[in-house]
């Protein structure tokens, strides 16, 4: 039997999913950001693009049919990572009711229940605590059962949530209650149009784990098979000994902080910089050098990505809107008649 | 029947629903080893062990948080909040994260979580640890909000709560813990959305919850005295509202008097004023009053925090108001 | 008389007020490299360099804090916060400290501080970042709440509010800051307090605040079209409230319909219907009507999201009920 | 001339300033405690007893003129250690119109302008973000001049505080604007009935101080001069590098939580163990061994004390209720008519 081509150890089936599922993104941000040209799509819409192998990095060292992922507003990325259905994250980019939150959520509000994307969340660190308690049921019920945590949960936030209460008083938490917590912070170095250096005490955001005597580790989140091993790292711990981590991924967003974003706070220059070391450039360089990769596949995969994101706009585009009724529903449990339905009975 | 504390029915609620289920957890400042700052959960830590009754540290944002995540992922905390004052520094988990996540993730996901724990003014706290907090709850679509009165509703209401799928949030008060009342033996619920007649009468509705029930039937009964048939309505829960009940009332009385003790502007209590004012209007003979807690920071000074608050005299001059008796 | 935006106007009461008193500071999310969110705070950085206009992490609660205590040690801070939806997180600070400190310490601290922002719907922003949270700030005494609709009060109130030795809570609207109008060349205050007849009527009384006066503005000439002359009295401040503009105005018209953009229940514009319907009794020909934002969390999507909100038929619907015009 | 008999470099005057005001403390808190015993004082009440080296020996290290305090609502030790008259401080106990606040605040909200007291916070950890705001006063005055911080500002609070959002929020801004704060955590232990490893992830708080690259150090808080010598450091670091700083003052509370507390969390060894390393006894046997304080200067100090605390509650008993008319002034600056005012009026 020939001996596999590997590459840091991974096999090329698994290589090639890394880099598929960064294609997705990438291909799923750009139509995105041109529908939003066109004013198919309409508010906040932040873009993943650069940041690619932080998400699936991370997403690969786990196993969402027992973990789960939580993320902030710029979470198309991870929801892709996490298997959502490209059509489902458009149609909900698109407000229609075959989007994933039914067009209810829109670009900050991404959820699939099925895939153990958990959202979604439009406040700067308020996922934090959420994804805490999520890493308390699996701790919960593995104590329960006796047999340790069911899974762990990773949470995603930015360089600019590190500094609200809510990280820390999440990060204390998990560490007195060992939660099998993962907290990945993706230091793309800009909060909007601030420098994380300006408004950071310590530009070293690993350190802060020993804040809570946790497992901390600084990684190049441009390198996608680096975040893949320092998550795998940190799940393992967490699901072993239900110890909480946390990952500081240095990356890089192409885009704007958001759709309108001028960005005049930096050059092109530190924009280029970043562009050629891109995730997926780098990937692909390191796998052609190991004979893992042909011209022929990297093309597939782009266009097989590119259409991907195609289709995607064209079932959003054909998908009904949201029934009017639509906006009394999902806010309580039982469908029961609203509040203020006896009030609005006719007065006279 | 048997005659116990409003501390003891919440108590007994608890322990039957930890016992009942095992997905219910209680979680709070000092709810284990000390059995919670007001001896709610007595005992419980002992019967059901650290990994469901669990002491947090002074993190108010940070533990209602995990509350929201761990209900999102199946399981039915109880959260303690050792007073409603305290839960200001978690409002943005209760506000953003739980009333929202069933709507904005187009309702993939239910908050089956109780917040819980005293609101409104004890004596000699001070401005910080004697707030009415309820109309912030109230405010915001996704949160149901019960506030029993009773030994009897607190337990009923606290497992309604506990069993409910959405996000309750529910105010009871340091100045209850000790009240007695007949609570029935068997198991019961009492639905959320129901308010209750606790005195009837056909001169005029007092409207209140809470611990102002207490001063409003003395209020009534002084009122009787005077001649007065008042009836008194007990919301229960202030959200959903039961407003059929309220305008029934007001339907046969004529007249309204709501009673709270948190301040009056942009509150659960004028909104009941308002609704009875624009539902009832042709009904009304008077114009609805308000009797609230004074528009001031609670003071220290123990004459002046009484005078802050509603009291018998303010509730009998405001129903003789209506009732078009003064002097 | 220069015609200016909203935004300009801000800019303007900023740039004279930082350049008028050196105790003065503006701090906020990205108010000085970047301008602020939305620009107000253009080229002020520029002007008054870094130690008067600071960009702040992203940590509501400190810097609102700290924003508290300058103040307390006599500086008079504005700060920024980049919408009211975030303001949640530091709720604690502007109930517990701001608000509280003067009567806590038994008058012996002042906070001369100024909390301002969007608040409101934007478009296509979705439950966590389309919230009118003004009645959280209404609801506390000790507070004073203001609500400038056009340029000129954007700028007099602004001025009034960071020369007022009490913390003044400022409610913008996203939508608001393109908005252009007249702004009197020479400095001038609005008071604090102080309501506004925007359009003069006979028939009916539209009261509201903020963003929907210019829906409601439409909705007056739409009943013009149809007959009916409707005052439009813009409250401008929301604590303390003109009571008196509001019933002076209901006691001409005999009918009053309240617009806000918030949510309906334990909400200002709630609050001031019980007022008008309290106070005005006797001269109500009609109920007092609420259009408000649906008690809904605010959904994404376009059409939804406008239906949520109030809208020149909504306004139109309501003052024709109240004028016993339907159909 | 004969060479001045010192103590760890402190001469005498000095010693029996910290001595004397160590005393004060506990007899006013006694005083208090008795009082209360009498219902002449209600609702919670928090003692000091066991922690005065904290108090005492920071105050000792500030320039009251210059310098601010604020602290959380166990506040009356900081209150005297700053020199609010005893009197007032009692008077306020009692609810009575001549108390610090007058009679508005009660226990936990002690405030003193002219002693540059800030408070006295009920809500915990509340006060280290206004706390942040004095120092940044300071900080913004000394940068407008030229001249550098008009002064530092030092926080108290509780073990209990440190894990708030609060607090990390806030020292993480006293770090990126140099702002010159110094913390301190009175670790007494006990929040409420709740031991701070419990609750805490990592036990030493003082490595707190490295997620912001800020200075920290561990401190024996029954040792006065320890304390002093701590604070000296902390505050010459403020005030020179407008550099915030936090100090672990390892310290134990004598009486329970508050009047109320039966204390069934904790053994009456633990207490006895404390009380052995008693902060007043410590310095009186340092300053007995050299030479430094006399039998007869002991006594006096002691009676002096009791006697202050006598008066203080002679006075406060005498003193007038606030007018009824009180509960409606200090709302706002303006005493203009209440907003509710017009809606007061007659309908009819
Ligand atoms: C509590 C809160 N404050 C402010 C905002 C507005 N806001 C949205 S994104 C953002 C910057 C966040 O930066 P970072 O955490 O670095 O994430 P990134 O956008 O770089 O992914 C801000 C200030 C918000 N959504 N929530
Ligand atoms: C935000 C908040 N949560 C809860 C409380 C109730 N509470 C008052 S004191 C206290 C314990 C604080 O302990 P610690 O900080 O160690 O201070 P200590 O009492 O030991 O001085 C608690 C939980 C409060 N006042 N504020
Ligand atoms: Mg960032
Ligand atoms: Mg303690």
């Amino acid at each position: 039997m020939a001996e596999k081509k590997t590459l840091g150890g991974h096999d090329k089936k698994f290589l090639m999913g890394l880099l598929e599922s960064m294609h997705r993104i990438r291909a799923f941000e750009e139509k995105a950001g041109q529908m939003y040209g066109l004013r198919k799509i309409g508010g906040f819409c932040h873009l993943y693009s650069g940041q690619e192998a932080v998400a699936v990095g991370v997403v690969s060292a786990l196993d969402l049919s027992a973990d789960y992922v939580l993320t902030g507003y710029r979470d198309h990325g991870h929801a892709l990572a996490c298997g959502m259905d490209p059509k489902a994250a458009m149609a909900e980019l698109y407000g229609k009711s075959t989007g994933c939150s039914k067009g209810k959520g829109g670009s900050m509000h991404f959820f699939d229940a099925e895939k153990h994307m958990l959202g979604g969340n439009g406040i700067v660190g308020a996922q934090i605590p959420v994804a805490a308690g999520v890493a308390f049921a699996q701790a919960y019920r593995g104590r329960l059962s006796g047999a340790g945590p069911t899974g762990a949960t990773v949470c995603f936030f930015g360089d600019g949530a590190i500094h609200q209460g809510a990280f820390h008083e999440a990060f204390n938490l998990a560490g007195i209650w060992k939660l099998p917590l993962v907290l990945v912070v993706e230091n793309n170095q800009w909060g909007m149009g601030t420098s994380w250096k300006r408004v950071s005490s310590n530009e070293d955001f690993s350190a802060m784990a020993g804040a809570y005597a946790a497992h901390g580790e600084a990684v190049d989140g441009m390198d996608v098979l680096a975040v893949h091993a320092a998550a795998s790292r940190a799940v393992k711990l967490a699901k072993a000994e239900g110890a909480p981590a946390l990952l500081e991924v240095r990356t890089y967003r192409y885009k704007g902080h958001s759709m309108s974003d001028p960005q005049k706070y930096r050059t092109r220059e530190e924009v280029e910089a970043y562009r050629a070391r891109d995730p997926i450039l780098l990937l692909e360089g390191r796998m052609e050098e190991a004979g893992l990769l042909s011209e022929k596949e990297k093309e597939t995969l782009r266009a097989e990505a590119e259409a991907m994101a195609e289709e995607a706009a064209a079932f959003a585009e054909a998908s009904p809107e949201p029934d009017p009724s639509e906006l009394f529903t999902d806010v309580y449990a039982d469908p029961e008649p609203r509040d203020r339905a006896a009030s609005e009975e006719t007065w006279r | 029947m048997a005659v116990i504390t409003y501390r003891e029915a919440l108590n007994r609620a608890l322990d039957e629903e930890l016992a009942r289920d095992d997905r219910v957890l209680l979680m709070g400042e000092g709810v284990g080893e000390c059995d919670g700052a007001y001896k709610v959960s007595k005992g419980v830590l002992a019967k059901y062990g650290p990994n469901r009754v669990l002491d947090t540290p002074i993190t108010e944002l940070g533990f209602t948080g995990l509350g929201v995540g761990a209900a999102m992922a199946g399981l039915r905390p109880v959260v303690e909040w050792m007073t409603h004052n305290f839960a200001l520094l978690a409002l943005d988990q209760v506000v953003n994260e739980a009333a929202k996540m069933r709507y904005m993730s187009g309702g993939q996901f239910s908050v089956p979580v109780v917040f819980r724990g005293p609101n409104g003014p004890a004596e000699y706290l001070a401005s910080q640890h004697s707030q009415a907090l309820e109309s912030y709850w109230v405010h915001v679509p996704g949160l149901k909000v019960v506030a029993p009165a009773t030994p009897a509703d607190a337990y009923g209401l606290l497992k309604s709560a506990i069993r409910d799928d959405d996000p309750v949030v529910m105010l009871e008060a340091e100045m209850m813990y000790g009240l007695k009342g007949e609570v029935p033996d068997g198991e019961f619920l009492v639905p959320i959305g129901k308010a209750e007649v606790r005195r009837p009468g056909t001169d005029v509705t007092l409207v209140t919850y809470s611990k102002p029930l207490w001063t409003v039937l003395e209020a009534a009964e002084e009122l009787a005295r005077q001649g007065f048939s008042a009836e008194v309505l007990d919301l229960r829960t202030l959200r959903p509202l039961d407003e059929e009940a309220i305008f029934a009332s007001v339907r046969k009385t004529n007249r309204c008097v709501v009673v709270t003790e948190s301040w009056p502007q942009a509150s659960v209590a004028s909104h009941v004023a308002h609704l009875v004012s624009r539902n009832c209007f042709d009904r009304l003979d008077a114009p609805v009053e308000l009797v609230s807690g004074e528009d001031v920071p609670m003071p220290y000074n123990h004459a002046l925090e009484l005078a802050a608050q509603p009291n018998v005299p303010k509730v009998v001059a405001a129903a003789r108001r209506v009732l078009y008796a003064e002097e």
